[in-house]
């Protein structure tokens, strides 16, 4: 217990709230107003930093590494998918864009974690997850224009959400703006991005507790035991194949450990609702319940710790 | 004295609610209203909105439509919704001023 | 057994939600019933909600009346909505307990 | 081609909506949804959402159903609402496939 | 005006502006947001304040003194309306229970007093809060069924409501994560749980005053002056129990005019909501009014510098 | 870029993404609760600056000089609108009444300006902000009346709508709240009203942006370029009488240029509720478009840069 981070207590407990069924609820629009200020406080904690003097060096390196593993992780994802459950193709694809994609509060539960054991990430890491987000989108529709999905029909709208997400947008926009305001935006800001991030972190994973259990409660029929065997043991994959590209990239220990975390981590939010409109024969039910309810909780609680002792060993810190 | 006219009520994933007015505009309807939803269930079970991407939100498009319109409407649907979420249901209304409702 | 009524059903600006509220209980309406709206499009154009004075927003507001109570809230509603952004509708409907409905 | 069914429309307290819901699956319903409501005026008084533990909140509950549905849903509301805030109002809709409404 | 709290203050404003009729409103997302933090913030404060050696003394006897409080006081408040006002025996029931139970926000609003007079309350209080929500509901439901209310129906919903309930369950939960985490809670929280709380407090007093007079003006008839007395000497007696409990208890003067002000204070989310799916046939027009519009204002204004008077002058600070 | 303050660039950043039809958005919840945090924020912190000895001091002359400008400034406004556009009546009256009136957060953006170059505005200046809301909407009531305009059929309702408004009564509480609270509150609550204010500022700039493209994008017909003209033009004429009227009223260099944004800004949440029930025959495309989406950004962007250098060239500082 004492060793256990204070904001993973949080998540455990909405998760045993929620799976009592107690009727503790976070309102939609704070859920969203938490989500939106973590992305701002991570882009503009790395745009900060970046602009120190030396705070960019190795950035080109990682972001290639993230940008690969983006593309290439939901291939062995729709594989192993395929070839072990009897998913049908469109949903295999969807759920493999998911494991590509990364997770904003899974990498800020990474950070929290890092920082902890008295390391650091890479100022430039916020970069890598908003590249991150997207290219797993495009690779998986194209596992399932191959596996002979209809091409969607409204090609503009599913390029701008893929494209001008959001999460994307706010995360590269507070980076490049904490990267221009450099000391000026650490003196205007701190308060608000440093001083409160681990209480606004706590109340989310209290949130993301109550939706993980719901959602697992809710969980379809085709969520059977062979797919949550595969959102326990992709995120782990995902994570070696991260550790090596950290590693590769040469990174800090620190940044190694969040290269995992973004590589081993699912999308929840940008993924689900592109594949809802670009893959409408793919099944939401299993999608965000294997990224929300089994792969995040097991990250959070188990795989953080353990890509960071990795990291540490291998990196040598 | 009132004008006979149709109501056409359909519920639908959030995500597609554009794609569904869009076809109410291009059959010629003269206006639309989209109410939020908190829950629903039907064929393909629980829709309860509140995940972060939305995904499960739905809402319902109401949409006071002429007859011929409501027959263009009626027919286009199933290209549109198929197999997806969604439910549409028409019955007949009144309205007062029949230059507003095509 | 059930009783006939008329549900009539109107959607209104939000800022002038009350006015048509008041009317219905002038007109003797025994009650009614407001619905958020997200968005909508008619006459004077799209207006979605969330514009951060609400000038925008809708409302749906609904009430189930008397043949007698909707023909008085029909004739009453040109001098109220005019010209503004509003569509009035009715259909027949049937309520079990008729006391509960004027 | 269209079916005709019924189109239940039920105001009812929010924290009373999942006993709604739950008597119309065991009516043998095949779905509902339900939206938000803003505030309302009936028998009991002004019912304006808001308050802190929601006990003012009402919800309307939407089902499409098959006459032998609806008449099953009338039949217990009674002993469900009894003398609690609660409308419950029936009209006839149309539906397309029928397949999807029992 | 010197000594009247800046909460206080805001509490008024919201007040004076509804009553008024101004157009100011909170959204809802934001009072639920507001109160969510509040019960989060009290509840690892406490747990970090126990963490600390000797924290934990004197905690059973004044737990168990809650419970009774808790359990016994409905009894006294049911005769009280039976006698002297006309109310049916449900809605009786359900306001008693209403006055068993507590009220976090009167809570807040008392520790900002008792420790803006330079007192400290003992840190285990938040446990006492949470553990004197529910008892009350019980003792109205024995009361209604006693006086003939038929047995509710949904009995394991309503369980779940009672002893799962939303506040209860977010106020443990932060207790004990505040204790587990104990100085590492501290520091990770303290910009959040201790800097934001005197300002959330105000936001949340105003959004309180604008609610209670909204109330008030939407007061059904059934609220004629028999009662709104009943809701303002019940506090006193409730708060007398609570002292002379917080005495036996060996408490604090601090603790002891807590202990009053739990005691005297009325719940007006967690019971609500509980009698509204337990007792149907109770108005709540009533038990809103009398707990949000009547009892709640003259604890703030009026009730908290009382207890707090009595306490210092009766455990001698 | 080096001088664009932080605010200024999540206004861009939320108005590129809302014009490149990003996704992005922030809940109405959270822009309520946004504005409401400012609002009561620069109520307190003006309210205990004017406590502190000598802090009144100048107060009538700019208090009155900011009413009159409220009331007058819609007078040019109209006679420009009615000589140069081909607006009807009503909504020419409508859209002056805006120009007299004020916007919070252009103040608030302002306020960061000052304070970043070093100066300080006159701590009364909210409380002269407050002052200002009002008068105007009058105006344009009396302007469309001699237009022609029927008398507004429910005139409590509108005069409640306009002298307590939300906005003005949350400001100018919090005014006196801070005042009343003095250094007391400054102890309690300056971590809330100091600490996060250019974060939330930052939050809300970028909800305005976003705001501001899309009504853009959804600008009606009725809105042609010697509108668009006349929005860039009246904040300049607006400051430029600001401006004078702070140098008469004896203000600081800080002082002057914050009256001359206050002067040059255009209500966009108190006088549009206003108008459409006052005048519901003015067209509300017209009104919000103009003062949010076009005189709004005008103002964040070159505006306040402009009159700050203004001021600190006449009032030499
Ligand atoms: N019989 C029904 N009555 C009312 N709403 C329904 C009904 N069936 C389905 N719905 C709504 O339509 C949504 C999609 O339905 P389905 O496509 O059957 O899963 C559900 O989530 C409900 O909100
Ligand atoms: N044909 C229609 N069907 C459903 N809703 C409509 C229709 N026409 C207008 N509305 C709604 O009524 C509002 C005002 O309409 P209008 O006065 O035509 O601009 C619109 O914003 C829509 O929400
Ligand atoms: N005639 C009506 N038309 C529409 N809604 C109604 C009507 N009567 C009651 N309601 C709604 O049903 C709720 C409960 O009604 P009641 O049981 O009559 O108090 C009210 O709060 C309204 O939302
Ligand atoms: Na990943
Ligand atoms: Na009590
Ligand atoms: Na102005």
């Amino acid at each position: 217990m004492e060793m256990i981070p204070i904001p993973v207590l949080f998540f455990a407990l909405g998760f045993a709230a929620a799976l009592a069924r107690s009727d503790l609820a976070v309102p939609d629009a704070l859920s969203k107003a938490l989500s939106l200020y973590l992305m701002l406080a991570i882009g503009v904690k790395g745009g900060i930093a970046i602009a120190a003097p030396g705070g960019a060096e190795g950035l080109l390196p990682a972001l290639l590494a993230g940008l690969l593993l983006s593309f290439l992780l939901p291939v062995p994802a729709y594989a192993a998918l395929r070839g072990t459950t009897g998913l049908d193709r469109p949903t295999a694809a969807a759920v493999a864009g998911h494991y590509g994609s990364v997770s904003v509060v899974t990498f800020a539960a990474g950070m929290a974690a890092v920082e902890a054991s008295g390391l650091r990430g890479e100022p430039f890491l916020p970069a890598v997850l908003a590249a991150m987000e997207t290219p797993a989108i495009l690779t998986a529709l194209l596992l399932a224009r191959r596996g002979g999905a209809r091409a969607p029909k409204d090609r503009t709208r599913l390029l701008r959400e893929v494209l001008l997400n959001g999460s994307v947008v706010l995360l590269l926009g507070s980076f490049l703006i904490g990267w221009i305001g450099g000391t000026r935006a650490a003196a205007a800001l701190s308060p608000f991005v440093e001083g409160l991030f681990q209480g606004v972190l706590c109340l989310f994973l209290l949130d993301m507790g109550l939706l993980a259990a719901r959602q697992l409660r809710a969980a379809p029929k085709a969520l059977d035991a062979r797919l949550v065997v595969f959102g326990l043991l992709m995120p782990l994959f995902g994570a070696g194949c991260g550790l090596a590209a950290g590693l590769l990239s040469g990174l800090s220990p620190g940044g190694v450990a969040l290269m995992a975390v973004l590589a081993g981590s699912a999308s929840y939010i940008a993924v689900p609702a592109a594949m809802r409109l670009a893959l409408p024969e793919a099944d939401p039910g299993v999608y965000v319940t294997l990224s929300l309810a089994v792969t995040f909780p097991f990250n959070v609680v188990l795989g953080i710790p353990l890509y960071l002792t990795l990291a540490q060993r291998l990196a040598g810190a | 004295m009132t004008h006979p006219r149709k109501r056409i009520e359909i519920v639908v994933e959030a995500v597609r609610a554009e794609q569904v007015t869009d076809l109410l505009d291009s059959c010629g309807a003269s206006g639309w209203t989209i109410l939020p939803v908190i829950a629903g269930r039907g064929r393909t079970g629980m829709r309860r909105g509140g995940d972060l991407a939305g995904v499960f939100d739905n809402v319902l498009v109401l949409c006071i439509a002429s007859e011929a319109v409501a027959e263009k409407v009626l027919a286009a649907r199933e290209e549109l919704l198929g197999a997806r979420p969604a439910i549409v249901s028409v019955s007949d209304c009144a309205v007062i001023r029949a230059e507003h409702f095509g």
